[in-house]
Order: structure tokens, then C-alpha cells, then sequence
């Protein structure tokens, strides 16, 4: 009842783990075995391993998180070596997500991944926090273009363009599907930061920071549902799913998929689970016979 | 096919609930502070939420520095007590700070000890015995008996003995000088301790090739072992996976930093960890 | 100790209503007398009668509101005549709130709030629902300069000019300065929406509207403290205070005053005397004198 | 200097702390209709928040429809009550809607009646009865003493009457064609009711016309009125502002709905009100 396909790729539900939550290999694995998640996604993997910022890199905050993880990660050939083989244990679909500084870095990144046997890739055109590897590429329909299209013709694994909020985000995506892409993703988390007043100072060590969680979640809905008015190729909603409701109303925008990321924070690996049971009882109560026949019903 | 997890229920977050603000830092003065040795300075901070358990850490944030991991190594009626080592950056500003000064808290994270046992033996290395001394008081002050077993390069060193005997505890030494107690490391008395037999469980933290020797011993003789481990922090409560124990995927956060002797022996434990990148690195 | 004076305007707090919120005269009156406000902002006035959306215009979730009430309003010069004569027997400063269609009419509203009375007018060049009036104008530096320019010269009293989130936010607000502006409101509602999963159905009658309250807090500030950096005119923090601590946290970041709205929902019209003993109690309990010295704070 | 508002203790919200999240819809099925006249048409809807009082109203979504004010006719277990006159798109589509359908509700928002004098004057006109028969509900139920007082058109267009009259409550009516009780209007039976003395207090609900003759009758009588109003609703919960009474600046929708008769004709009750756009018309 709760099975999609997501173009090649069959998931036994439309859940997903976001990148950059729990993110080594066996994490992504228990997050689908343990946690119920249908398809997994990697931390973004750059090309250079990278520490990440001075922490603190998280804080939370009323209805949310604020993030500077800075894209740590111990570079794409250790990660697709070593972690990959771990999260692909979990059995279901491991999306890598791909953080390049240009087009030549996500190809060849995106095209180790595919050897090293992802089945997918997600590039992370949309990082609010991080120089070079950030929203200034996925807010210019033009770069988001030059670089589906490469990482498009260099693949045969489906290639998912993640997007953030930004003025020219529906054009953006416009050009990922034009360019190739076979999904978007909407959105990353939204440039933000928190001050602390008996500190007087920023919390974060990078100052700023990406917004996560519920309090994003009426914004993400929103970029879903204009996505879905000018796009045909699939849409996976992530922002702020905190519960079944929450993922719900991202499917009913025209989302074939969802991710979820901060609400592990306070609900645990089981979340997933969670969601499904909810969704499926939603379903039941309500005739539907497949989750698919929500897709996009808001917009009727 | 779901493959049932032989973690599933190491994630205490389930079902928990927690609000995101919880994640927030709260700041705490320091009411005291106290020399423990030439590395090591305690910290009495204010603090009024519930009372942490032996075993719970904080994230302790140095507005300008780092932020940090820090076990308590003792809690009571409006106060917790940190027992800083000074190892770099971070700690070293720390261990200027004086009463008045102010740190910043998020916490408490983890699970901490199960004190159910009793007898407990206790076996501490390095800083590592913050947590065990704090554990000692509670295991006392509920009527459980344990025995400290304790052990550093000398006698100067040596970390809560007079607290533990304090408290009544009895405390074994160990010294490489031999400058108090036996001369040698403190896994050398652990297999005779062990013998005795009268052990219900063990407890133990410091550094990670200590307590691999004292898992392996326990597990050998049958005995339960409660380890507390380290690992590289960054958010402290289960959402960046940095802590991870491969290849199990126990986040040393928040589905510990305790966890079972015999369990950790499925992992990485005592062989690799991970850097702060994520890259994963022989353990020295 | 908590006076400030924001160019000309003097203020006995930092505290002002925000555009739209209660709007009308005697109870903006009323927010500043029995609710305590520094200064209010009256609702955006246009140049014709407006309606605004049908209902729901409205809803609350997680973490704040989201509302496309659609600029309803009298029309400028009903409000003028018989609303702002009522707010003002408040006694604190009111500042009117334009939202013009092109340059004209926001002259044109602009010269009469000023010969009516107004201390100030606020530009709104970024209301995130309504066409014409819209985040078109403010996320354009070039038009936003256009507009603050015209008003600037037909006018006296200060000109505010309330910004929106968009990718050339701080471009806009440098534009708005170098043309003249007396200060710059920063942000506006963010665009986003709600979807009902039991009616299936996007819940504002208008599809489309603004989120506010606490969950756009992060992101606001965000913004303020971008601003501080670039600008050398008063910064007007607004989004998602709900406390004194969220007050101060703007302030910290660069804010010389602070708009509150939403808060008022859930916490009543008393919310400014709250805020400002929040306010004193810090101040007193740090030392410090006045509460301009905490202005730009965590910048330190 | 500041002004002391007369008005301070009406912001029944300061210091409520209520979550965003109670603004949201809830969605609650259809278990009985039934017709109460011509163009009145009462819903019992599934219900299982906290009982509403007597005077507060729910904001009620019709999904393709608007979003309009109603007040309850009833509450209690598991039910409320709304009672629908047909007077536009929304109402007549809501008076298309059978058992098992659904709306969309948010609240109980308002303040409600105070019931706390006995015997009381309940005074209605039109569907503006319907909080009043919810009011002599409570009272009736709770020992107190009321006087249901109502008018119509005819005989046929009477509300409530019936249900009044089960609960043992005193009902004395008006009708324009003499079809039943007083030829004539409510208005006209007020003066010479209230001058019996025996009210403690009186209660009305109906055209603001009828409310502020009531008004100025009990206040020439030395007799406290509480008159529940109705004015162009956005929010519901005292936000936007369309729901004003000049100049003071009372909020309908979270000031009131009711308000004390001597506190309203201190403002433009029976005078003026606002449309949609906020711009203020003459009551006609
Ligand atoms: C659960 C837990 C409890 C701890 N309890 C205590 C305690 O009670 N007393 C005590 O003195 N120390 C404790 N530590 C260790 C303490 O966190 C590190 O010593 C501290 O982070 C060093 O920071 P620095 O900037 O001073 O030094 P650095 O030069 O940055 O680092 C010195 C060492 O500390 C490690 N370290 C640095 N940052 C972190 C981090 N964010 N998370 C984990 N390790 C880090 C480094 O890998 C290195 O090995 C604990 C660690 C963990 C994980
Ligand atoms: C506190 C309160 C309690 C009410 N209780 C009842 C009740 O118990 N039973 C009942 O039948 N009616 C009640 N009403 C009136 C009811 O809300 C209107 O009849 C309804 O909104 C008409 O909507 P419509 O779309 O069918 O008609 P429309 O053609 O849109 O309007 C018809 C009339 O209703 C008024 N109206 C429309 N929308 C609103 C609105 N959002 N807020 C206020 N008035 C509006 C219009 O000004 C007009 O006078 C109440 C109103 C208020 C303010
Ligand atoms: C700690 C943390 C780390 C993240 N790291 C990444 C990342 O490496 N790559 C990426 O595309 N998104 C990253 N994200 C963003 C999430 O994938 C997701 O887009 C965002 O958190 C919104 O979803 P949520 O509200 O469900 O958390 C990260 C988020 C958090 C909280
Ligand atoms: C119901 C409502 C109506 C609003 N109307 C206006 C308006 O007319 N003009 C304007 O500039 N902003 C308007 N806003 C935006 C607010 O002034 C403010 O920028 C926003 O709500 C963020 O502040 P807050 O989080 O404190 O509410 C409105 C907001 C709400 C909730
Ligand atoms: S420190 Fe982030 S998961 Fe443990
Ligand atoms: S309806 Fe919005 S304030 Fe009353």
C-alpha cells in the first residue's frame, strides 16, 4: 500500500532519510533496517575529506535546528569505500549525495558513486553555509543546468537535483528537468543563525547557519506545490516532516517522495515507522488503495 | 524482509519526545572550582534543571572556543560538577575560568550507568574516573556497595581516591611509579580483582585500550561490563552520527556513552574510531 | 533605560506593532496605551478599497501563522481621515504602512500619511502574496531604489522601508539607503503555505501566503546581522519575537527597534510591557546603562 | 504619562500562552441535522475538546467555501451544536451538508456569557437565539433561573421555543403577524418585562438594532445587559483587527463576543461597524 516507485528506483515506502542525518554507513543502515526508512541518503560527499566547522555546528532552537555541520565528511573515495558498502547492508536504495565545487567535481564524484554501486545520486546544489558548494549554484538556472547535464550524460543511475529556497527556485528546477534530472528535491535548510543573549554572540561557529525542522516545513510545502504545477518529472518534499500529517500534506502537493532529517532529533530512528503506520492508516480510513493516489490530490 | 536490529533498543530517543529547544545551551556560573592535578580542575557550575545521571554528559560551550563533551562527575541540589583535563584549546581556557565566569550547557545527553548491581567495582582511568566517582556517590548514597580501583602515572596524579575513601568507598591504587599502591597499570589488578568473584558487574571509563582490557577480562569471566565511551561529538544528541561505533551504528551520544561489555565487542570498540571529518582511523 | 531615538522619532521602548497586526486606529491606540508599544505601524494602506481574500486568511501552525488577509483595507484616504486620528491618541509615534503599485501611488499614499499626521511612513515592498504589491519590488535593487527615491523627495517625516526575504536581500536594503531611506524593517512574512490532509486542500482561500511567528525567527535574524554589517541606517528587526529574549537577540544582531506581530495571538496585547521588563531586568542584571549598548553586540 | 485603558481587563489573551497550533482546523463529522425553520438549519458535529461555554463561537471551513463565525446552540459529550441561518454561499452550502459530511472547525474562541446571576432574561432575535438556548441550557442544568424571551416573523419562524420550553424554562414570544404570543416586536415586551424586577441580569443575542434597545433599556432600569455581538470576522482570535468596536478598540472575536451593555455604548455598538475592508459604514 505504501510502495512507490521513484522512476528505477522501488522504495517500500516513500520515507527517506535526508542527507546529512546520522550519515556514516551503519547509521544508514540501521535507520532502514532498525528505523523502517525506504530509501537512504548519504552525507554530501565533496571531493577533499573535510573536517567541518568549529563546533558548535548545531543548536536547536523553537520549532527546529540551525546547522554549520560545514559538509565534513572524509571525502568521497574513503565514504564510497567504506561506508557505502556498510549503508547498502541496510537493502534499501542508498541515494549519495554529491557536493561539488564545479561541474568536473560532481561527474567525478557522481560517477564514482555509481561504480561504487549507489543507487542513485542527489546533488546538493543548495548548502546555505558553505563557499563554493552553496545556494549561490542551485539560485542560477544556468549553473544548475551545466551541471545536470554533465553529471546527466557521464550516468546511468538516476540523477536527483536538491534545491534550496531562493527567488529563482522554480526556474532552477525547470532547468534541472530540461538538463535531465529525474527528481527534485525541495528544499535544504534555509539561512539562518541564532544568537545567544547571555553569551552575546553568535552560537554557531560559523555564525550562520541552515534552518531544519518544523518551522520550515510551511515554506517547503510551498516550493513543492509550485514544483508540481511546472514540473513532470518526480518531486521528494524535505523539509520539516515531523510526524505522518507533515508527510502527508508534502505527497497531497504533487511529492512522490519525502525526506525527513531533524525530527530524529526528538523522535528517535523509529520515526520512519511512525509515519509509515500513520500514512497507512490515513489510507485505510480514507479508501485509498495505494499512497500513490494522494500524489498531488491538493491540487484538484 | 525487515532485518531486526540487535540495537533496536539502544535508541533511547524513540518515542521521547524531546522539544528542538531542549538542543538550545543554558548558561551556568561557576560556583567553584578545585585542582584535582596538574591536568585536571573541577568545576562547580550552577544548574537547576532534573538531576543527571552518573554516566550523562553535558556539551559545554566556551563562548569564542569550542564546544565540548564533558561527563559530570558529580550532580546535587543546584549544582554539577565537570572534571576538565586540559587537552587542547578548549579545555585549556576552561581551566582559566574562576568563580563567577560562565560557561554554557546543553545536556543532559546519554544514557548513563545502570546501578542496579551491587557489588560494582569501578575502574577508572584518567579523567575517565569523573564519571565513576560521581557514580561511587550514588551507589553509596543508595546503600550499594563498590570498590574505586584507580590507577595513574603517580601518586600525584590520582584522581577521587581521597573522595571515594571519603564517602567510605574502598579505593585500589595503581601507579607506573609506584609512588601509591601497586606499581603498574590498573588492567594488571583487574583479572585477580575479577577473581575474587564478588563483583555483580563492572563499571569503566578512560582511555579506550584500558577498557577494551577490561571488557575482554569481564566478558571472560562472565562478568558484566559497563564501558563509557568517547568518541568525536558534534551535536551530542543522535542527529549528525559523528559518534558512531561502526559497524553496529551505536551513536556513543545518545545510544550511550554506556554501553554493554559484550555488545561493544560486535564493534569497532577498542580498534578504530572516527575523526572529525568521518574518516576512520586506527585507534592508538 | 530602554529609550531610544530612531532618527527623529523618539520612542519610550524599542518595541513597535507591526504592520497589519490589529490595524485599525483605536486598537493600535490601544496597543500602545494598554499594550505598552514604543511606536505602531498601521495596517498597508493602498490606493483603493480593498476586500482582501475570502476566508480562510488565516491559520496557525507549528511555530507561527501563515496569512494572506490580501492588504485588506479602506483605501488611504478613509484610513487617513477616520484611523489614523484614533491611533494616534495612543500618544507613541504611528507610522503608516504604504504599499503602492508603482512609484506614484506610493508617493501619493506616502504625501498624505504625511499631511495627515503620520511620524513616519513605512514602505512595504514585500508583501509575499499579493500581485502588484508584491516581493517583486523588494527583491529588485533597482526598483527598490526607484521608489525609495520618489517618496524621499515628496516627503519630510522619515522613510522606512520593509524588506522581504530574497536573494539580493542586502543589495535592496543598500539600494534603499543610498536613495534615501531613514531606516530599513527587515523581513517581512516568508512565503509558504498549508495544506489541510483531511480536506486535501490548501487551507488560505489565497493558496499562497506568509509565514510568520517564531519559525521565521532564525531566519530574520539572520538577515539583521547581515544588515548591520552593510548598512549605516537603523535596522528595524521583525519576525518571530515572541519574548524578551527574541527582542533582545535582534537588537544584539544590529536592530535599533523591533516589530512585534503574531506573538500577539498567543500572548495577548500586554506582550510589550512583558518584553520590555524582560529587557530592563537584563540590562540592570549586565550593567548596562541604556539599551542602545547593546545594539550590534554579538558583532563585538 | 501613560493612559490607563478602561479596556485592560478585556484582553482576555494576555498571558493565555496558547500554542500557534490551536489557530489550525480540525476537522469534525456531521451526526445529526435538523431543520429548526425556514432558514435555520442546526448540526450536532463530533466534538471532543474541552466543553465551550455558552456565548463562545467556532470559526467554521467549508473546504471550496469561506471560512465563517458561529456560535454554539449546544455542547456536551462528544457534540456541539452550530445552528446556520441560510443568508450566502457558505451558509447555503452548509445547509446542502448531511450526516457523515464534514467541516472544518478551529476554536471555541470568545469569552462567553457570565451565568453567575439568577434569575436571568435571555433576550434573542433571529438565529442570534442560538447561543442564548445553549446559555439557558447551562442554567437550567445548574439550578438557575431564566426568562427565554423571542421573536419572529411567525409562528413557524419562532427558535427554540420548542427546546425551551422541554427544559422547563419560561419562554414568552413575539410574532410580527400574531401568529404566536405578542403581536409585535421583542422590543416592544423588554420595558415592561424588565420593570417586573425580578432580573438579575440579561443576556441578548439577535439584530444589533433589537441589542441596543435592550442595551438602553437595562440601563435605564439599573440592570446589568450582557449583549453578545457580531462583527466581519478574518482571524478569530483578536490578530488582524477586522472585528473592531470604535474607538476603543475592542476586539469581537477575543474581546468578546459579549460585552457589557454600559461598556458598548461607550462605542459605535448600534452606530457603525466595519466591512471586509475595514472601512466603516453606517448600521443599517
Ligand atoms: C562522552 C564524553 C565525555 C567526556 N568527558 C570528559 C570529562 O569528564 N573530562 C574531560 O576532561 N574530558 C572529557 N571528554 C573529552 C573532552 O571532550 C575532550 O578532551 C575535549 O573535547 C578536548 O577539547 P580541546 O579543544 O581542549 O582539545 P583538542 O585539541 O581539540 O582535542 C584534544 C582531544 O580531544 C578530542 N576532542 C576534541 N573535540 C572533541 C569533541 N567535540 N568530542 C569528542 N572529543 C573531542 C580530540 O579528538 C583530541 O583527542 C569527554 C568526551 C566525551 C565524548
Ligand atoms: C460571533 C459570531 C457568531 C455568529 N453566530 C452565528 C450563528 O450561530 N448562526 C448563524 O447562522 N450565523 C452566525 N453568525 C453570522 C454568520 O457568520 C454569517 O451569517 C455568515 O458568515 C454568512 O456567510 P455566507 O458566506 O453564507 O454569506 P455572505 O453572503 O458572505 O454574508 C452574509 C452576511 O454575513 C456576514 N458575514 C459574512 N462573512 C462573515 C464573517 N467572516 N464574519 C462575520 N460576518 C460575516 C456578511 O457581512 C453579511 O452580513 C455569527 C457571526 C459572528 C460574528
Ligand atoms: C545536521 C544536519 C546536517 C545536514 N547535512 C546535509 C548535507 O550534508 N547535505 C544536504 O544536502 N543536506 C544536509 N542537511 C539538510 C537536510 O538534508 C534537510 O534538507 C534539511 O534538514 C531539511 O529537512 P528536515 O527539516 O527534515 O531536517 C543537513 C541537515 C542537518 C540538520
Ligand atoms: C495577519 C497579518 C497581517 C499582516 N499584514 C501586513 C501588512 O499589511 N503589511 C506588512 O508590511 N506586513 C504585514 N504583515 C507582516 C507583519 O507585519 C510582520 O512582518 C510579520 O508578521 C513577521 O513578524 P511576526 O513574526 O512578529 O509576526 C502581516 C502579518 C500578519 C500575521
Ligand atoms: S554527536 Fe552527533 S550523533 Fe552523536
Ligand atoms: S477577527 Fe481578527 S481580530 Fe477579531
Amino acid at each position: 500500500m505504501l510502495k512507490i516507485k521513484l522512476g528505477k528506483i522501488k522504495m517500500r515506502n516513500p520515507l527517506m532519510l535526508a542527507s546529512g542525518i546520522l550519515c556514516n554507513g551503519s547509521l544508514l543502515k540501521r535507520a532502514a533496517t532498525e528505523g523502517g526508512a525506504g530509501a537512504v541518503v548519504t552525507k554530501s560527499l565533496t571531493k577533499e575529506v573535510r573536517e567541518g566547522y568549529h563546533t558548535p555546528v548545531v543548536v536547536g532552537v523553537e520549532g527546529g535546528l540551525i546547522n554549520a555541520v560545514g559538509l565534513a565528511n572524509p571525502g568521497y573515495k574513503a565514504y564510497l569505500a567504506e561506508d557505502l558498502p556498510l549503508a547498502k547492508k541496510g537493502r534499501a536504495p542508498v541515494i549519495v549525495s554529491v557536493a561539488g565545487r564545479n561541474v568536473e567535481e560532481f561527474e567525478e564524484i557522481s560517477v564514482a558513486a555509481a561504480e561504487a554501486g549507489a543507487d542513485a545520486v542527489e546533488l546538493n546544489l543548495s548548502c546555505p553555509h558553505v563557499n563554493k558548494h552553496g545556494m549561490e549554484i542551485g539560485a542560477d538556472p544556468a549553473t544548475v543546468a551545466k551541471i545536470v547535464e554533465g553529471v546527466r550524460e557521464a550516468l546511468e543511475i538516476p540523477v536527483y537535483v536538491k534545491l534550496g529556497l531562493s527567488d529563482r527556485f522554480t526556474e532552477s528546477a525547470v532547468s534541472a528537468q530540461d538538463a535531465g534530472a529525474d527528481a527534485v528535491v525541495a528544499i535544504n535548510t534555509v539561512k539562518a543563525m541564532a544568537i545567544d543573549v547571555e553569551a552575546r554572540k553568535p552560537v554557531l561557529a560559523n555564525i550562520y547557519g541552515g534552518l531544519s525542522g518544523p518551522a520550515i516545513h510551511p515554506i517547503a510545502l510551498r516550493c513543492v506545490f509550485e514544483l508540481y504545477q511546472k514540473l513532470s518529472i518526480p518531486i521528494i518534499g524535505c523539509g520539516g516532516v515531523s510526524d505522518w500529517r507533515t508527510a502527508l500534506d508534502f505527497l497531497m502537493a504533487g511529492a512522490s517522495a519525502v525526506q525527513v532529517g531533524s525530527t530524529l532529533a526528538v523522535k528517535g530512528i523509529g520515526i520512519f515507522r511512525e509515519i509509515e503506520a500513520g500514512i497507512k492508516n490515513y489510507l485505510v480510513r480514507n479508501q485509498f488503495r495505494s499512497v500513490e493516489e494522494v500524489i498531488g490530490i491538493a491540487h484538484r | 524482509m525487515q532485518e531486526k536490529s540487535p540495537t533496536k533498543s539502544q535508541d533511547k530517543s524513540v518515542g521521547k519526545d524531546q522539544s528542538f529547544n531542549s538542543f538550545g545551551f543554558l548558561p551556568a556560573r561557576i560556583k567553584r572550582t578545585i585542582g584535582e592535578n596538574s591536568k585536571v580542575k573541577s568545576f562547580y557550575l550552577e544548574y537547576s534543571g532534573t538531576l543527571p545521571r552518573p554516566g550523562q554528559f553535558f556539551m559545554v560551550w566556551l563562548p569564542g572556543f569550542e564546544e565540548v563533551p564533558m561527563s559530570l562527575s558529580d550532580a546535587g541540589d543546584g549544582f554539577v560538577r565537570i572534571s576538565v583535563s586540559n587537552e587542547g584549546p578548549t579545555t585549556a581556557e576552561l581551566h582559566r575560568l574562576r568563580k563567577g565566569d560562565r560557561v554554557f550547557l546543553r545536556g543532559p545527553f546519554g544514557n548513563g550507568f545502570s546501578l542496579d548491581e551491587s557489588p560494582l567495582l569501578l575502574v577508572g582511568g584518567g579523567y575517565g574516573s569523573a564519571p565513576l566517582i560521581y557514580a561511587a556517590k550514588m551507589v553509596s548514597s543508595s546503600g550499594g556497595r563498590c570498590t574505586y580501583l584507580v590507577g595513574a602515572r603517580c601518586k600525584e596524579e590520582l584522581l577521587f581516591v581521597d573522595e571515594a575513601r571519603g564517602m567510605g568507598i574502598k579505593s585500589i591504587v595503581a601507579t607506573e611509579d609506584g609512588s601509591e599502591g601497586y606499581r603498574g597499570l590498573v588492567t594488571d589488578l583487574i583479572k585477580s580483582e575479577l577473581k575474587k568473584g564478588r563483583y555483580q558487574a563492572v563499571l569503566t571509563c578512560g582511555p579506550e585500550q584500558m577498557m577494551y582490557e577490561v571488557v575482554r577480562q569481564g566478558v571472560k569471566q562472565g562478568i558484566k561490563v559497563q564501558a563509557s565511551l568517547e568518541r568525536y561529538m558534534k551535536c551530542g544528541f543522535g542527529i549528525c552520527g559523528s559518534c558512531v561505533l561502526d559497524p553496529l551504528g551505536l551513536r556513543v551520544c545518545s545510544d550511550g556513552p554506556v554501553f554493554d561489555g559484550s555488545l561493544l565487542l560486535k564493534t569497532d570498540f577498542g580498534k578504530r574510531k572516527r575523526e572529525a571529518s568521518g574518516a576512520q582511523v586506527k585507534l592508538c
